[in-house]
């Protein structure tokens, strides 16, 4: 006969977990007469952390210059951190505790578009206030979101009015397998329908793939214009020195990138990427005098190594333009925030951007950059003037059947 | 046992089952508040798929790398209607199509979603398909004598390609993204503080007569089969057995408590992504039940449990550290103590009460299955 | 017909570097019945080594690779030695046992390597002589680095089979994968072959890890992305199987490349694996293998 | 009449051949000893019969049906049933539930689901029978060696086969569990066929009447001891080999 499993000592271990589930009371108020409580939501662990770590560090150094200066309607700034482990059910379920025990004024952070659509439920159901700092593929304009990176008609459609300038009709579409790059080469393909542009080929790989024999190999037989690359993370790195040993040079075929900055460039290699292209709003070089403050701030806190990107220059937006909008509101209620933030405009570092009101994104200018052997990026041409946020593409006529 | 206290010890177990359930019933619910409920909820939704791992592995020696497989089928039939009786309600959605369909173009509802307007369609696929795939894959590579370490390869070869599938096919499955806010079930709203209730008292019942059906299927003649099937799988062929079906089985019972446990998941947690379900939470779910003790299915529901609490508690504050904590408990568990917190208890037990040393005889660290 | 000699070089090219990733972790799971799951995080040290010589001590990139080759060998090999002789050994018998304990040591030396190095992908130089490539019948383009990958993935086979067959250790070896309990009669010394076999399998990764880097990022999760399939080219090659070995990883390459061909690269993945399923119904033991007449 | 007939039965192992053209037939009732140096071929014989190892050539054939195609839970199902050289029983389960599994083959998948309240008053004789009565419901494990062996034969008399194929019942027991092996051999004998494998001499002398001799895989002879002992051959395979084998396994 077996013996029992003790019941009783694991009943023990079981007391223990609730007791270490249920031990937090309700947390303290958001704010009160000398600090307000935010949160910071980024993957400190795990395969996105890498990437969101930097953005953590952004947040940061803006909550503690803000706090030195004064801080926001006289309160000081604290941040609770959390990590969200690369993980969307640990997003929710971290943005909701962020909520609803910590009482957070508002939040900044996540970087997927998988995480922030794991949080926006969370945020509409608890009516709390994100803040957003990546580029992404647009179709969404939540009340409880403020987008401060690109959308598409301010990265991807000004990078495809760039290549047409330069002369580029026949595209390579490259990218990994998941919702942005599917979503930004539907945009592509109609644009290029809609200007006479040729798409050689649409190719998606599984994410972290890293064989890219196969394609490299194709491009270098099709020799496009130029290849669009919406490729995400390490793959990038396979993609471009096998590209490289395939033999495609950056001044014959051109690849432009919309998710590799400054950040990436040091693992890909720069001597296996130097001459090609991407699109951003923001770069590192970028000549405004806050971005010199900033740069300078940063390499100051974190180390003379450490570079500026452009979700990096976003998040650190998305602190001063709350304070901004709360400062207006003269209020920390979301409610008084949103209302507030239709018009508020700062001076960043990639120059000034402001808040549109309806969409909740940016209105901001789009920027095409070259890498260079240093492994920064040169800005070779940027919009004439901000653009207006448009994420359902709707003042596009070629766009219609993109958005039903 | 028998031979000392032998009313004690029969009613012991019913008693101390008993006591947590209604503990778990009728306390809890109104010691914690509603975030935490539905924190121990998502836990309790683990502990589900650790009986079903304890089952295949523990009793049936079948080590199942890829069991996100099985939880995310579960987890997708109930999101996939969940998300249709949103976009049925939402009166912002003209076309009643999901969210993420109209990003990517469609027009009309794929046929692969329409049977899951359905609530029933949607809970018995949620119970089913788990249990075909799973028959389909065991039998296969039972029938052809693939086990041990082939298997567990081929298990996480699984859950990899699986995540594949849900990344790449995301005109139905929503990708990366996964499936995500579920505001009402049957036109209840699930967040309020009752619905949070009841889906916790769902999970918990559920946990507790999957317990209770396990339990007896691992003392029935079943159970005692299993275990020399583990044991010594050649064997038994020559006392007349067929090993192919009983390992089928509880290999498909141990992916219908996944799928169950993924179905419960979905309107708890309020999100299912390929993230959850690929190799590395699937072999989370295997640490838990080493951690627990595999040859005890009470053992394996309080060990994940444990490291679910632990991977909130712990992983916040030090997340690197938590790392190295969990390399290292697959190590010192695995190596020093293989019949994990069960099989601890059990040995504490021992050393207070002496017992005559035959009842004592808990698995050894068993020889090879290959 | 031209997209199938298109992608033979690229076969070739996945083959290859499915075929050094797996050479060791075939070699320890043959000899000792051992799934080693640390096996990808030991590539990731010999990717690492290669890094470590160019940017700590500054080397160029030739010299960085030829040196690392033979380092990142005697690292791996070390650590895996010291894997055997401190854990494994004493769990020879309890394959799935192994199995999640290294996995264990796995996630504890990747995030060892995110505290040291840091969790981005750093970037070792490619030498300029490696870089390009060569274009046969004006379609197919094969690279420089490929060739590199694949000469070396042969030399290793070369040279373990060499090993195996001609030397003395080597012979003993194979003794000891076809009757354990015969050979350690016959006055083999098993324990020492065990540990000898597990620096050789686990040194046959730090070889890939320096390899990889020519073709890929190096970063913690290096070992990650190819251990799966790795673990696929042994369960088709079968138990200890050198030649099995060979042929399965090249066999996954060009199945891998020819679907790539028509479709992407995640259907091509699900196909292979759906092939693998299938092909296990007719072969379940793997191309090939060793009879024994051991009953459990 | 023939139980069992081998019929030009080979099974070779790549270039090895373990077994040459083998003829066989054993009647209905026969208790039959199976010697041989190592190597001979003797578990390679039991081992094709039972199904787990595949004839390369020739035929099986067990009251008149071939069998040689057949899993080996099938061949088992028909009334076969074999121990093993190294015993091996379910160390995990009481020695009662061995016995017990070893009754249920016949029984449906949701039979086998319900958990038995009490144990088969089958199990309890055959438990008397082999004498492991006080042993019943203590884990396998706790077992010494001559008692698994038992619980072995028990196994094998509890799934009721008409043949029973056993391969060293008696290597490694002391004497007295080689003499009350030996009695329980000759009780099982009245009512079944038995091929025993066997080498210890002594235990041949008591118990062996009819002995088949293999060699290098080829049948060498078969009679009694005493024509055994004085077959040329058989003394020069034996004596040319190792002049005390008598007594070495």
């Amino acid at each position: 006969m077996r013996t029992r499993p003790t019941h009783t000592a694991l009943a023990t271990a079981l007391a223990l977990t609730i007791a270490a589930t249920g031990c937090t009371t309700p947390g303290p108020a958001g704010v009160d007469d000398d600090t307000v409580t935010v949160g910071m939501l980024h993957s400190l662990s795990g395969t996105m952390a890498i990437s969101e770590v930097t953005v953590r560090d952004a947040v940061q150094l803006a909550i503690d210059e803000i706090n030195a200066d004064g801080g926001v309607l006289g309160r000081q700034i604290e941040p609770v951190i959390e990590d969200g482990a690369s993980d969307e059910a640990t997003f929710a379920e971290r943005a909701q505790k962020l909520l609803t025990s910590d009482n957070a004024a508002t939040v900044f952070g996540t970087w997927t578009s998988a995480s922030r659509k794991a949080v926006l439920p969370v945020f509409e159901r608890n009516n709390g206030l994100l803040w957003y700092p990546v580029q992404y593929e647009g179709l969404e304009a939540s009340d409880n979101i403020v987008y401060t990176g690109a959308t598409t008609n301010q990265q991807i459609i000004p990078a495809l009015d760039h290549l047409r300038e330069q002369g580029h009709t026949s595209l390579y579409l490259v990218g990994s397998d998941y919702v942005f790059p599917r979503t930004a080469n539907q945009i592509i393909t109609a644009y290029a329908q809609a200007h006479d542009m040729d798409i050689v080929a649409e190719e998606y790989t599984p994410m972290g793939h890293t064989e890219y024999s196969t394609i490299t190999n194709d491009i270098a037989r099709h020799e496009p214009d130029a290849v669009f690359n919406t490729l995400n993370g390490d793959s990038n790195v396979s993609f471009f020195q096998q590209l490289r040993s395939a033999g495609v040079q950056a001044d014959h075929t051109p690849v432009l990138s919309v998710s590799v900055a400054e950040e990436e460039i040091d693992g890909i290699g720069a001597d296996n990427i130097t001459g090609h292209l991407t699109a951003w709003n923001y770069y590192q070089s970028t000549e405004t005098e806050p971005n010199s403050r900033f740069v300078q701030a940063f390499t100051d806190t974190y180390g003379p190594d450490r570079v500026t990107s452009d979700p990096m220059q976003s998040a650190y937006n998305s602190v001063h333009l709350w304070k901004a909008a709360v400062e207006e509101a003269d209020s920390f209620d979301v409610d008084d925030v949103r209302a507030a933030l239709d018009g508020i405009t700062i001076d960043a570092p990639e120059g000034t951007i402001s808040i549109d009101g309806p969409t909740q994104h940016l209105v901001k200018t789009s920027r095409v950059g070259q890498v260079n052997d240093d492994g920064l990026i040169d800005q070779i041409w940027s919009s004439p003037e901000p653009i207006t946020p448009d994420p359902y593409l709707e003042s596009y006529d070629w766009a219609t059947d993109l958005h039903s | 046992m028998t031979h000392t206290h032998p009313t004690l010890t029969r009613w012991r177990g019913p008693i101390t089952f008993i006591t947590l359930l209604a503990a778990a019933l009728l306390l809890l619910p109104l010691l914690l508040e509603p975030f935490r409920l539905n924190l121990l909820a998502q836990y309790l939704c683990y502990s589900i798929v650790a009986l079903g791992i304890a089952l295949a592995w523990g009793r049936g020696g079948m080590l199942t790398l890829g069991h996100g497989v099985y939880f995310g089928l579960g987890a997708y039939a109930m999101a996939m209607h969940l998300t249709l009786e949103r976009a049925a309600h939402d009166p912002l959605n003209t076309t009643g199509l999901p969210q993420f369909m109209q990003v990517t173009g469609a027009t009309e509802l794929p046929l692969l979603w329409q049977p899951f307007t359905s609530a029933t369609f949607a809970i018995t696929t949620a119970v089913l398909a788990p249990a075909a795939l799973a028959t389909l894959l065991g039998w296969s590579v039972f029938r052809q004598r693939v086990k041990g370490a082939y298997f567990a390869i081929l298990n996480q070869a699984l859950a990899a390609a699986f995540v594949l599938l849900l990344i790449g096919q995301q005109h139905l499955t929503g990708g990366t993204n996964g499936l995500t806010d579920f505001p009402t079930f049957a036109g209840h709203d699930l967040y309020t503080p009752t619905a949070q209730t009841t889906l916790y008292t769902l999970t918990v019942l559920t946990l507790a007569t999957l317990y209770l059906a396990f339990r007896h299927l691992t003392r029935s003649r079943y159970g005692k089969l299993l275990t020399a099937i583990r044991d010594a799988e050649d064997r038994v062929r020559y006392l007349g057995h067929d090993p192919t079906w009983p390992k089928t089985l509880a290999y498909a019972l141990s992916a219908t408590a996944a799928g169950i446990a993924g179905a419960l998941f979905v309107p708890i947690m309020g999100i299912i992504s390929p993230t959850l379900i690929g190799v590395i939470p699937s072999i989370m779910m295997v640490l838990a039940v080493a951690i627990g003790g595999r040859y005890s299915l009470a053992g394996a529901a309080t060990g994940a449990l444990l490291i679910n609490a632990a991977q909130t508690t712990f992983a916040e504050t030090f997340s690197g550290t938590w790392t190295y904590l969990q390399g290292a408990l697959f190590v010192i568990v695995i190596a020093l103590a293989p019949q994990g917190l069960a099989g601890l208890t059990t040995t504490l037990k021992n050393h207070l009460t002496p017992t005559p040393p035959e009842t004592t005889t808990h698995p050894q660290p068993h020889k090879a299955h290959t | 017909m031209e997209a199938l000699l298109t992608q033979l070089p690229t076969g070739l090219a996945i083959g290859s570097v499915l075929l050094l990733a797996a050479l060791g972790l075939n070699f320890t799971f043959g000899q000792m019945g051992v799934i080693n799951m640390a096996h990808g995080e030991f590539i990731m040290v010999g990717a690492y080594t290669a890094f470590v010589l160019h940017a700590w001590i500054g080397l160029d990139p030739a010299t960085t690779l030829l040196l690392a080759l033979p380092l990142a060998f005697a690292i791996t090999g070390t650590l895996g030695w010291l894997l055997e002789l401190g854990l494994i050994r004493h769990f020879y018998g309890r394959p799935l046992d192994t199995l999640l304990l290294t996995f264990g040591i796995g996630m504890i030396l990747q995030q060892a390597a995110r505290d040291l190095f840091g969790a981005p992908n750093v970037d070792v130089p490619t030498p300029t002589w490696l870089t390009g490539g060569i274009t046969l019948f004006d379609t197919v383009r094969i690279h420089h680095s490929r060739l590199f990958i694949l000469a070396l993935a042969l030399t290793a086979v070369a040279a373990l089979a060499y090993y195996l067959h001609r030397s003395r250790p080597g012979r003993q070896m194979r003794a000891v994968i076809h009757n354990r309990d015969l050979a350690a009669t016959t006055g083999i010394n098993t324990r020492k072959i065990d540990a000898t076999t597990f620096f050789i399998g686990s040194g046959l990764a730090g070889l890939a890890g320096v390899a990889l880097t020519l073709i890929g990022p190096t970063g913690p999760t290096l070992g990650t992305n190819y251990i799966v399939d790795a673990f696929l080219v042994v369960v088709i090659g079968g138990l200890g199987q050198l030649r099995g070995t060979v042929i399965a990883a090249f066999a996954l390459g060009l199945l891998n490349a020819t679907v790539e061909a028509w479709a992407d690269a995640s259907l091509a993945k699900l196909i292979v694996f759906a092939a693998i399923i299938a092909f296990l119904q007719a072969r379940p033991q793997g191309l090939f293998t060793v009879k024994t007449r051991s009953l459990t | 009449m023939s139980l069992l007939t081998i019929t030009d039965l080979t099974v070779t192992f790549g270039d090895y051949t373990a077994l040459d053209h083998i003829n066989l037939t054993l009647t209905q009732g026969e208790l039959r000893f199976l010697i041989g140096p190592n190597g001979a071929g003797k578990t390679t014989l039991i081992d094709t019969i039972t199904g787990r190892t595949r004839p390369t050539h020739g035929h099986i054939t067990y009251n008149n049906k071939p069998i040689h195609h057949l899993p080996e839970h099938r061949i088992a199902r028909n009334g076969i049933g074999r121990t093993f050289q190294t015993s091996v029983v379910f160390e995990h389960l009481t020695v009662a539930d061995n016995i017990d599994l070893a009754t249920t083959h016949h029984l449906r998948p949701w039979q086998l689901l319900r958990a038995p309240r009490t144990l088969p008053d089958t199990v309890h004789h055959i438990l008397d029978r082999v004498g492991l009565t006080p042993h019943t419901h203590h884990k396998a494990a706790t077992l010494s060696h001559g008692q698994r062996q038992w619980l072995e034969i028990a196994m094998l008399l509890a799934a009721r086969p008409q043949l029973l194929l056993l391969d060293e019942p008696v290597a490694g027991m002391n004497t007295d569990e080689r003499t009350r092996t030996g009695q329980l051999l000759t009780e099982i004998a009245t009512d079944h066929t038995i091929v025993v494998i066997e080498h210890d001499m002594d235990f041949l002398r008591r118990y062996a009447r009819d002995i088949t001799v293999l060699h290098e895989g080829r049948i060498l002879t078969h009679g009694d001891l005493t024509t055994i002992q004085n077959h040329p051959e058989v003394q020069q395979v034996y004596l040319g080999h190792t002049p005390h084998q008598e007594h070495t396994p």
